[in-house]
Protein backbone atom coordinates (compact mmCIF):
# COMPACT_ATOMS: atom_id res chain seq x y z
CA UNK A 1 0.00 0.00 0.00
CA UNK A 2 1.05 3.19 -1.10
CA UNK A 3 0.44 6.10 1.64
CA UNK A 4 -1.19 9.37 0.06
CA UNK A 5 -1.01 12.75 2.28
CA UNK A 6 -2.61 15.95 1.73
CA UNK A 7 -1.41 19.10 3.31
CA UNK A 8 -2.64 22.85 4.14
CA UNK A 9 -5.14 24.12 1.53
CA UNK A 10 -5.31 20.53 -0.64
CA UNK A 11 -6.13 19.10 2.50
CA UNK A 12 -9.35 21.19 3.22
CA UNK A 13 -10.31 21.05 -0.18
CA UNK A 14 -10.41 17.25 -0.56
CA UNK A 15 -11.93 16.89 3.21
CA UNK A 16 -9.15 14.46 4.27
CA UNK A 17 -5.25 13.98 5.01
CA UNK A 18 -4.80 11.00 4.56
CA UNK A 19 -5.25 7.53 2.58
CA UNK A 20 -3.95 4.05 1.80
CA UNK A 21 -3.63 3.11 -1.84
CA UNK A 22 -2.97 -0.29 -2.96
CA UNK A 23 -0.83 0.11 -6.09
CA UNK A 24 1.96 -1.43 -8.48
CA UNK A 25 5.62 -0.83 -8.37
CA UNK A 26 6.18 1.22 -11.32
CA UNK A 27 2.75 3.11 -11.46
CA UNK A 28 3.10 6.85 -12.69
CA UNK A 29 2.24 9.69 -10.13
CA UNK A 30 0.29 10.99 -13.16
CA UNK A 31 -1.77 6.97 -13.13
CA UNK A 32 -2.30 7.49 -9.00
CA UNK A 33 -4.08 10.87 -9.36
CA UNK A 34 -6.45 9.38 -12.34
CA UNK A 35 -6.70 6.20 -9.46
CA UNK A 36 -8.17 8.80 -7.11
CA UNK A 37 -10.17 10.33 -8.72
CA UNK A 38 -12.12 7.49 -10.36
CA UNK A 39 -12.55 6.51 -6.79
CA UNK A 40 -13.19 9.53 -5.26
CA UNK A 41 -14.86 11.73 -7.82
CA UNK A 42 -13.47 14.06 -10.41
CA UNK A 43 -12.81 17.22 -8.20
CA UNK A 44 -10.22 15.84 -7.11
CA UNK A 45 -8.70 15.25 -10.54
CA UNK A 46 -9.03 19.16 -10.87
CA UNK A 47 -7.49 19.54 -7.52
CA UNK A 48 -4.50 17.64 -7.75
CA UNK A 49 -3.40 18.47 -11.27
CA UNK A 50 -3.56 22.11 -10.38
CA UNK A 51 -1.08 24.18 -11.47
CA UNK A 52 1.08 25.12 -8.99
CA UNK A 53 0.35 22.06 -7.22
CA UNK A 54 3.70 20.21 -4.98
CA UNK A 55 3.97 17.01 -4.97
CA UNK A 56 6.90 14.53 -2.81
CA UNK A 57 7.50 11.38 -2.83
CA UNK A 58 9.19 9.63 0.29
CA UNK A 59 9.78 13.36 1.21
CA UNK A 60 11.69 14.73 -1.92
CA UNK A 61 10.04 16.80 -4.39
CA UNK A 62 9.90 15.76 -8.01
CA UNK A 63 9.32 17.47 -10.46
CA UNK A 64 8.55 15.06 -13.56
CA UNK A 65 5.94 12.04 -13.57
CA UNK A 66 8.05 9.42 -11.93
CA UNK A 67 7.47 5.90 -11.26
CA UNK A 68 6.00 4.67 -7.80
CA UNK A 69 6.93 1.95 -5.52
CA UNK A 70 4.32 0.11 -4.02
CA UNK A 71 4.83 1.33 -0.69
CA UNK A 72 5.71 5.09 -0.93
CA UNK A 73 4.50 7.94 0.35
CA UNK A 74 3.07 10.19 -1.80
CA UNK A 75 2.17 13.96 -0.58
CA UNK A 76 0.35 16.65 -2.00
CA UNK A 77 0.44 20.06 -0.93
CA UNK A 78 0.57 24.24 -2.25
CA UNK A 79 3.33 26.11 -1.97
CA UNK A 80 5.41 26.88 1.04
CA UNK A 81 4.36 29.53 3.10
CA UNK A 82 6.53 29.11 6.53
CA UNK A 83 9.50 31.83 8.08
CA UNK B 1 30.22 22.67 12.56
CA UNK B 2 26.99 22.16 14.51
CA UNK B 3 23.14 21.81 13.33
CA UNK B 4 20.46 22.31 15.45
CA UNK B 5 17.42 22.03 13.81
CA UNK B 6 13.65 22.18 15.66
CA UNK B 7 10.33 22.18 14.83
CA UNK B 8 8.00 22.73 18.20
CA UNK B 9 4.66 24.04 19.46
CA UNK B 10 6.35 25.93 22.51
CA UNK B 11 8.36 29.13 22.28
CA UNK B 12 11.64 29.19 22.42
CA UNK B 13 14.46 31.05 24.28
CA UNK B 14 16.24 33.65 22.46
CA UNK B 15 18.87 33.85 25.24
CA UNK B 16 19.48 30.35 25.66
CA UNK B 17 19.93 29.72 21.34
CA UNK B 18 22.35 32.88 21.29
CA UNK B 19 24.32 31.75 23.91
CA UNK B 20 25.10 28.13 22.33
CA UNK B 21 25.57 29.64 19.33
CA UNK B 22 28.11 32.01 21.03
CA UNK B 23 29.84 29.48 23.06
CA UNK B 24 30.32 27.05 20.51
CA UNK B 25 33.98 27.43 20.64
CA UNK B 26 36.30 30.26 21.64
CA UNK B 27 37.28 30.88 17.68
CA UNK B 28 33.46 32.46 17.39
CA UNK B 29 33.90 36.04 16.46
CA UNK B 30 30.02 36.90 15.08
CA UNK B 31 26.37 35.61 16.07
CA UNK B 32 23.86 36.69 13.74
CA UNK B 33 20.30 36.10 14.94
CA UNK B 34 17.07 36.11 13.17
CA UNK B 35 13.49 36.11 14.49
CA UNK B 36 10.54 36.48 12.74
CA UNK B 37 7.11 37.71 14.43
CA UNK B 38 3.57 37.78 13.64
CA UNK B 39 2.37 41.02 12.57
CA UNK B 40 -0.54 42.83 13.73
CA UNK B 41 -1.43 43.67 10.06
CA UNK B 42 -0.85 41.53 7.19
CA UNK B 43 -2.16 42.62 3.84
CA UNK B 44 -4.49 45.53 5.12
CA UNK B 45 -6.64 43.01 7.60
CA UNK B 46 -6.29 42.59 11.23
CA UNK B 47 -4.58 39.04 12.23
CA UNK B 48 -6.17 37.13 15.20
CA UNK B 49 -4.40 34.11 14.94
CA UNK B 50 -2.09 32.67 12.27
CA UNK B 51 -2.07 28.76 12.40
CA UNK B 52 1.18 27.15 10.98
CA UNK B 53 0.84 23.56 9.44
CA UNK B 54 3.98 21.32 8.70
CA UNK B 55 5.14 18.43 7.16
CA UNK B 56 6.73 16.48 9.52
CA UNK B 57 10.08 14.40 8.49
CA UNK B 58 10.16 15.90 5.24
CA UNK B 59 10.36 19.38 6.88
CA UNK B 60 13.30 18.41 9.02
CA UNK B 61 14.86 17.23 6.23
CA UNK B 62 14.56 20.34 4.08
CA UNK B 63 16.37 22.29 6.91
CA UNK B 64 19.07 20.47 7.37
CA UNK B 65 19.77 20.71 3.27
CA UNK B 66 19.39 24.40 3.83
CA UNK B 67 21.94 24.37 6.72
CA UNK B 68 24.49 21.95 4.79
CA UNK B 69 24.27 24.36 1.48
CA UNK B 70 24.77 27.09 4.01
CA UNK B 71 27.85 25.36 5.48
CA UNK B 72 29.20 24.68 1.78
CA UNK B 73 29.13 28.20 0.58
CA UNK B 74 30.43 29.83 4.29
CA UNK B 75 32.34 28.81 6.88
CA UNK B 76 30.29 28.39 9.87
CA UNK B 77 30.79 26.75 13.27
CA UNK B 78 27.11 27.01 14.77
CA UNK B 79 23.58 27.01 12.79
CA UNK B 80 20.14 26.71 14.07
CA UNK B 81 16.73 27.04 12.93
CA UNK B 82 13.91 26.86 15.27
CA UNK B 83 10.46 27.12 13.69
CA UNK B 84 6.87 27.46 15.44
CA UNK B 85 3.97 25.43 14.77
CA UNK B 86 0.14 25.53 16.13
CA UNK B 87 -1.75 28.54 16.97
CA UNK B 88 0.32 32.08 17.18
CA UNK B 89 -0.73 35.49 18.05
CA UNK B 90 -0.06 38.90 17.10
CA UNK B 91 3.64 39.38 18.88
CA UNK B 92 4.63 35.79 18.82
CA UNK B 93 7.80 34.84 17.52
CA UNK B 94 7.85 32.24 14.64
CA UNK B 95 10.95 31.16 13.64
CA UNK B 96 14.47 31.55 14.96
CA UNK B 97 17.74 31.38 12.65
CA UNK B 98 20.92 31.74 14.37
CA UNK B 99 24.43 31.77 12.97
CA UNK B 100 28.11 31.35 14.63
CA UNK B 101 31.21 32.03 12.49
CA UNK B 102 34.81 33.45 13.12
CA UNK B 103 33.94 36.25 10.96
CA UNK B 104 30.85 38.65 11.13
CA UNK B 105 30.27 38.52 7.03
CA UNK B 106 29.63 34.70 6.91
CA UNK B 107 27.17 34.77 9.62
CA UNK B 108 25.25 37.80 8.16
CA UNK B 109 24.91 35.98 4.66
CA UNK B 110 24.69 32.68 6.19
CA UNK B 111 21.32 33.58 7.77
CA UNK B 112 19.80 35.36 5.23
CA UNK B 113 20.06 32.88 2.84
CA UNK B 114 18.96 30.28 5.40
CA UNK B 115 15.64 32.20 5.71
CA UNK B 116 15.34 33.02 2.31
CA UNK B 117 15.62 29.46 1.43
CA UNK B 118 13.36 28.35 4.42
CA UNK B 119 10.66 30.76 3.27
CA UNK B 120 10.60 28.66 -0.70
CA UNK B 121 11.85 25.42 0.02
CA UNK B 122 11.08 24.57 3.99
CA UNK B 123 7.78 22.56 4.09
CA UNK B 124 5.46 25.19 6.32
CA UNK B 125 1.67 26.79 5.81
CA UNK B 126 0.35 29.66 7.30
CA UNK B 127 -3.62 30.48 8.18
CA UNK B 128 -5.03 33.61 8.94
CA UNK B 129 -7.49 34.07 10.91
CA UNK B 130 -8.19 38.13 10.29
CA UNK B 131 -11.25 40.44 10.76
CA UNK B 132 -12.32 39.55 7.05
CA UNK B 133 -12.44 35.42 8.03
CA UNK B 134 -9.80 32.84 6.80
CA UNK B 135 -6.96 32.46 4.81
CA UNK B 136 -4.53 30.27 3.97
CA UNK B 137 -1.31 32.64 2.73
CA UNK B 138 0.05 32.53 -1.01
CA UNK B 139 3.82 32.65 -1.46
CA UNK B 140 4.78 35.69 -2.04
CA UNK B 141 6.64 37.19 -5.42
CA UNK B 142 9.31 38.78 -3.69
CA UNK B 143 10.32 35.62 -1.18
CA UNK B 144 10.54 33.76 -4.73
CA UNK B 145 13.12 36.41 -5.97
CA UNK B 146 14.92 36.52 -2.99
CA UNK B 147 15.71 32.56 -3.23
CA UNK B 148 16.75 33.27 -6.40
CA UNK B 149 18.97 35.98 -6.06
CA UNK B 150 21.31 33.47 -4.61
CA UNK B 151 21.11 31.03 -7.23
CA UNK B 152 23.47 33.72 -9.64
CA UNK C 1 11.87 54.72 14.89
CA UNK C 2 13.59 54.21 18.00
CA UNK C 3 17.15 54.41 18.48
CA UNK C 4 19.56 53.02 21.47
CA UNK C 5 23.53 53.93 21.40
CA UNK C 6 25.56 53.08 24.54
CA UNK C 7 28.94 52.66 25.43
CA UNK C 8 29.33 51.00 28.08
CA UNK C 9 31.77 48.79 30.35
CA UNK C 10 29.97 46.08 31.29
CA UNK C 11 28.25 43.25 29.90
CA UNK C 12 24.98 43.82 28.05
CA UNK C 13 21.46 41.45 27.97
CA UNK C 14 20.98 39.67 24.67
CA UNK C 15 17.60 38.84 26.15
CA UNK C 16 16.73 42.48 27.26
CA UNK C 17 18.19 43.85 23.97
CA UNK C 18 16.09 41.43 21.71
CA UNK C 19 13.00 41.79 23.91
CA UNK C 20 12.70 45.97 23.95
CA UNK C 21 13.17 45.53 20.01
CA UNK C 22 10.55 42.96 19.27
CA UNK C 23 8.61 44.81 21.73
CA UNK C 24 9.00 47.79 19.97
CA UNK C 25 4.93 47.37 18.13
CA UNK C 26 2.93 45.13 16.79
CA UNK C 27 4.07 45.59 13.43
CA UNK C 28 7.60 44.21 14.08
CA UNK C 29 7.57 41.10 11.63
CA UNK C 30 11.62 41.04 11.99
CA UNK C 31 14.56 40.97 14.32
CA UNK C 32 17.90 40.90 13.38
CA UNK C 33 20.99 40.89 15.90
CA UNK C 34 24.42 41.07 15.70
CA UNK C 35 26.97 40.57 18.30
CA UNK C 36 31.08 40.60 18.19
CA UNK C 37 32.77 38.71 20.63
CA UNK C 38 37.05 38.19 21.44
CA UNK C 39 38.59 35.35 19.02
CA UNK C 40 41.22 33.33 21.36
CA UNK C 41 43.45 33.78 18.29
CA UNK C 42 43.70 36.70 15.94
CA UNK C 43 46.79 36.53 13.41
CA UNK C 44 48.18 33.53 14.29
CA UNK C 45 48.60 35.41 18.19
CA UNK C 46 46.76 33.78 21.24
CA UNK C 47 44.62 36.72 22.69
CA UNK C 48 45.04 37.12 26.20
CA UNK C 49 43.42 40.76 26.73
CA UNK C 50 41.43 43.06 24.24
CA UNK C 51 41.48 46.67 25.79
CA UNK C 52 39.11 49.06 24.36
CA UNK C 53 39.74 52.59 24.12
CA UNK C 54 37.27 54.89 22.90
CA UNK C 55 36.57 59.40 21.96
CA UNK C 56 33.64 59.81 24.34
CA UNK C 57 31.33 62.29 23.07
CA UNK C 58 32.24 61.58 19.69
CA UNK C 59 31.56 57.84 19.84
CA UNK C 60 28.22 58.79 20.25
CA UNK C 61 27.62 61.13 17.25
CA UNK C 62 29.47 59.24 14.86
CA UNK C 63 26.86 55.93 16.08
CA UNK C 64 23.99 58.03 15.66
CA UNK C 65 24.72 59.22 12.31
CA UNK C 66 25.12 55.73 11.32
CA UNK C 67 21.79 54.95 12.82
CA UNK C 68 20.29 57.82 11.20
CA UNK C 69 21.77 57.01 7.69
CA UNK C 70 20.45 53.39 7.75
CA UNK C 71 17.01 54.37 8.65
CA UNK C 72 17.20 56.67 5.48
CA UNK C 73 17.64 53.40 3.71
CA UNK C 74 15.76 50.79 5.04
CA UNK C 75 12.44 50.69 7.21
CA UNK C 76 13.20 50.39 10.46
CA UNK C 77 11.11 50.31 13.51
CA UNK C 78 13.81 50.05 16.19
CA UNK C 79 17.96 50.44 16.01
CA UNK C 80 20.17 49.64 19.20
CA UNK C 81 24.37 49.82 18.97
CA UNK C 82 25.96 48.64 22.85
CA UNK C 83 29.84 48.74 22.43
CA UNK C 84 31.59 47.81 25.34
CA UNK C 85 34.80 49.48 26.58
CA UNK C 86 37.49 48.52 28.63
CA UNK C 87 39.30 45.20 29.10
CA UNK C 88 37.63 42.14 27.48
CA UNK C 89 38.88 38.58 27.32
CA UNK C 90 38.29 35.71 24.68
CA UNK C 91 34.48 34.95 24.15
CA UNK C 92 33.53 38.45 25.59
CA UNK C 93 31.02 40.41 24.02
CA UNK C 94 32.39 43.26 22.50
CA UNK C 95 29.27 44.69 20.53
CA UNK C 96 25.41 44.24 20.24
CA UNK C 97 23.75 45.52 17.01
CA UNK C 98 20.39 44.98 16.46
CA UNK C 99 17.29 46.14 14.50
CA UNK C 100 13.64 46.02 14.02
CA UNK C 101 11.24 46.12 10.94
CA UNK C 102 8.53 45.20 9.20
CA UNK C 103 10.05 43.07 6.51
CA UNK C 104 13.22 40.70 6.89
CA UNK C 105 15.20 42.25 4.37
CA UNK C 106 15.23 46.04 5.73
CA UNK C 107 16.72 44.22 9.27
CA UNK C 108 19.24 42.21 7.81
CA UNK C 109 20.65 44.97 5.40
CA UNK C 110 20.54 47.30 8.40
CA UNK C 111 22.52 45.71 10.85
CA UNK C 112 24.75 44.47 8.48
CA UNK C 113 25.78 48.55 6.99
CA UNK C 114 25.55 49.45 10.84
CA UNK C 115 28.27 47.01 11.47
CA UNK C 116 30.43 47.86 8.21
CA UNK C 117 30.12 51.71 9.19
CA UNK C 118 30.66 51.30 12.84
CA UNK C 119 34.18 49.26 12.21
CA UNK C 120 35.39 52.30 9.82
CA UNK C 121 33.64 55.47 11.40
CA UNK C 122 33.24 55.01 15.24
CA UNK C 123 36.26 56.47 17.12
CA UNK C 124 36.71 53.23 18.84
CA UNK C 125 40.24 51.60 19.19
CA UNK C 126 41.29 47.78 20.05
CA UNK C 127 44.87 47.02 21.72
CA UNK C 128 45.38 43.45 21.73
CA UNK C 129 47.73 41.69 24.74
CA UNK C 130 48.84 38.54 23.01
CA UNK C 131 51.05 35.48 24.08
CA UNK C 132 53.38 37.73 21.86
CA UNK C 133 53.70 41.17 23.56
CA UNK C 134 51.09 43.99 23.30
CA UNK C 135 49.55 45.52 20.13
CA UNK C 136 47.74 48.18 18.65
CA UNK C 137 45.16 46.70 16.07
CA UNK C 138 45.10 48.48 12.48
CA UNK C 139 42.15 48.85 10.06
CA UNK C 140 41.45 45.58 7.94
CA UNK C 141 41.72 46.01 4.31
CA UNK C 142 38.36 43.58 4.26
CA UNK C 143 36.37 45.95 6.71
CA UNK C 144 37.33 49.01 4.58
CA UNK C 145 36.13 47.64 1.26
CA UNK C 146 33.07 46.02 3.00
CA UNK C 147 32.16 49.92 3.88
CA UNK C 148 32.87 51.03 0.62
CA UNK C 149 30.22 48.56 -0.73
CA UNK C 150 27.24 50.14 0.56
CA UNK C 151 28.36 53.53 -0.99
CA UNK C 152 28.01 52.32 -4.58
CA UNK D 1 42.53 78.02 25.19
CA UNK D 2 42.09 74.83 23.11
CA UNK D 3 41.67 71.48 23.94
CA UNK D 4 43.79 68.89 22.14
CA UNK D 5 43.29 65.55 22.82
CA UNK D 6 45.08 62.18 21.75
CA UNK D 7 44.01 58.71 21.64
CA UNK D 8 45.03 55.64 21.29
CA UNK D 9 48.84 54.70 20.14
CA UNK D 10 49.13 58.68 19.31
CA UNK D 11 48.62 58.86 22.78
CA UNK D 12 50.89 56.61 23.96
CA UNK D 13 53.44 57.86 21.43
CA UNK D 14 52.93 61.40 22.41
CA UNK D 15 53.32 60.20 26.44
CA UNK D 16 50.34 62.41 27.16
CA UNK D 17 46.45 62.02 26.87
CA UNK D 18 45.06 65.65 26.80
CA UNK D 19 46.64 70.01 26.70
CA UNK D 20 45.59 72.95 26.59
CA UNK D 21 46.57 75.24 24.09
CA UNK D 22 46.34 78.74 23.60
CA UNK D 23 45.87 80.02 19.82
CA UNK D 24 43.86 82.69 18.36
CA UNK D 25 40.71 82.13 16.28
CA UNK D 26 41.87 81.14 12.86
CA UNK D 27 44.79 79.64 13.70
CA UNK D 28 44.88 76.70 10.78
CA UNK D 29 45.27 72.95 12.18
CA UNK D 30 48.59 72.87 10.38
CA UNK D 31 49.43 75.48 12.22
CA UNK D 32 48.81 73.90 15.21
CA UNK D 33 50.82 71.27 14.70
CA UNK D 34 53.49 73.72 14.09
CA UNK D 35 53.28 74.94 17.85
CA UNK D 36 52.87 71.67 19.12
CA UNK D 37 56.44 70.57 17.59
CA UNK D 38 57.95 73.96 19.02
CA UNK D 39 56.62 73.08 22.33
CA UNK D 40 56.87 69.57 22.32
CA UNK D 41 59.73 68.12 20.54
CA UNK D 42 60.05 67.93 16.42
CA UNK D 43 59.30 64.23 17.69
CA UNK D 44 55.06 65.38 17.74
CA UNK D 45 55.61 67.31 14.32
CA UNK D 46 56.28 63.61 12.60
CA UNK D 47 53.70 61.81 14.68
CA UNK D 48 51.35 64.19 13.80
CA UNK D 49 51.64 64.83 10.14
CA UNK D 50 52.07 61.09 9.70
CA UNK D 51 49.95 59.73 6.50
CA UNK D 52 47.11 57.76 8.24
CA UNK D 53 46.49 60.58 11.22
CA UNK D 54 42.34 61.50 11.92
CA UNK D 55 41.91 64.47 13.13
CA UNK D 56 38.67 65.88 14.06
CA UNK D 57 37.62 68.92 15.48
CA UNK D 58 34.76 69.22 18.31
CA UNK D 59 34.25 65.91 17.25
CA UNK D 60 33.93 65.91 13.44
CA UNK D 61 36.32 64.40 11.59
CA UNK D 62 37.80 66.86 8.92
CA UNK D 63 39.59 66.62 5.77
CA UNK D 64 41.16 69.92 4.83
CA UNK D 65 43.44 72.39 6.95
CA UNK D 66 40.34 74.74 8.37
CA UNK D 67 40.65 77.45 10.18
CA UNK D 68 40.04 76.54 14.43
CA UNK D 69 38.18 78.44 17.28
CA UNK D 70 39.87 79.63 20.32
CA UNK D 71 37.72 77.19 21.87
CA UNK D 72 38.27 74.08 19.83
CA UNK D 73 38.04 70.47 20.98
CA UNK D 74 41.29 69.25 18.58
CA UNK D 75 41.64 65.44 18.54
CA UNK D 76 44.72 63.31 16.80
CA UNK D 77 44.13 59.73 16.57
CA UNK D 78 44.71 56.60 14.41
CA UNK D 79 42.58 54.77 12.04
CA UNK D 80 39.38 53.32 14.43
CA UNK D 81 39.43 49.14 14.81
CA UNK D 82 36.31 48.83 16.82
CA UNK D 83 33.38 46.64 16.02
Amino acid sequence: MATVIFFASIREDLGTNQMSVDIESGTRVSALINALATMNGPEWGAILKAENIKIAVNQELITSDIELNAQDEVAFFPPVTGG
Amino acid sequence: MNFRICVQQQPFNHQDEYDALRRQSLSVGAVVTFVGTVRDINDDDTVKVLHLEHYPGMTEKELEKILEEASVRWQLLGATVIHRVGDLHPGDEIVFVGISSKHRGDAFSACEFVMDYLKTRATFWKKEKTSDGVRWLTTRQSDVDAAEAWQT
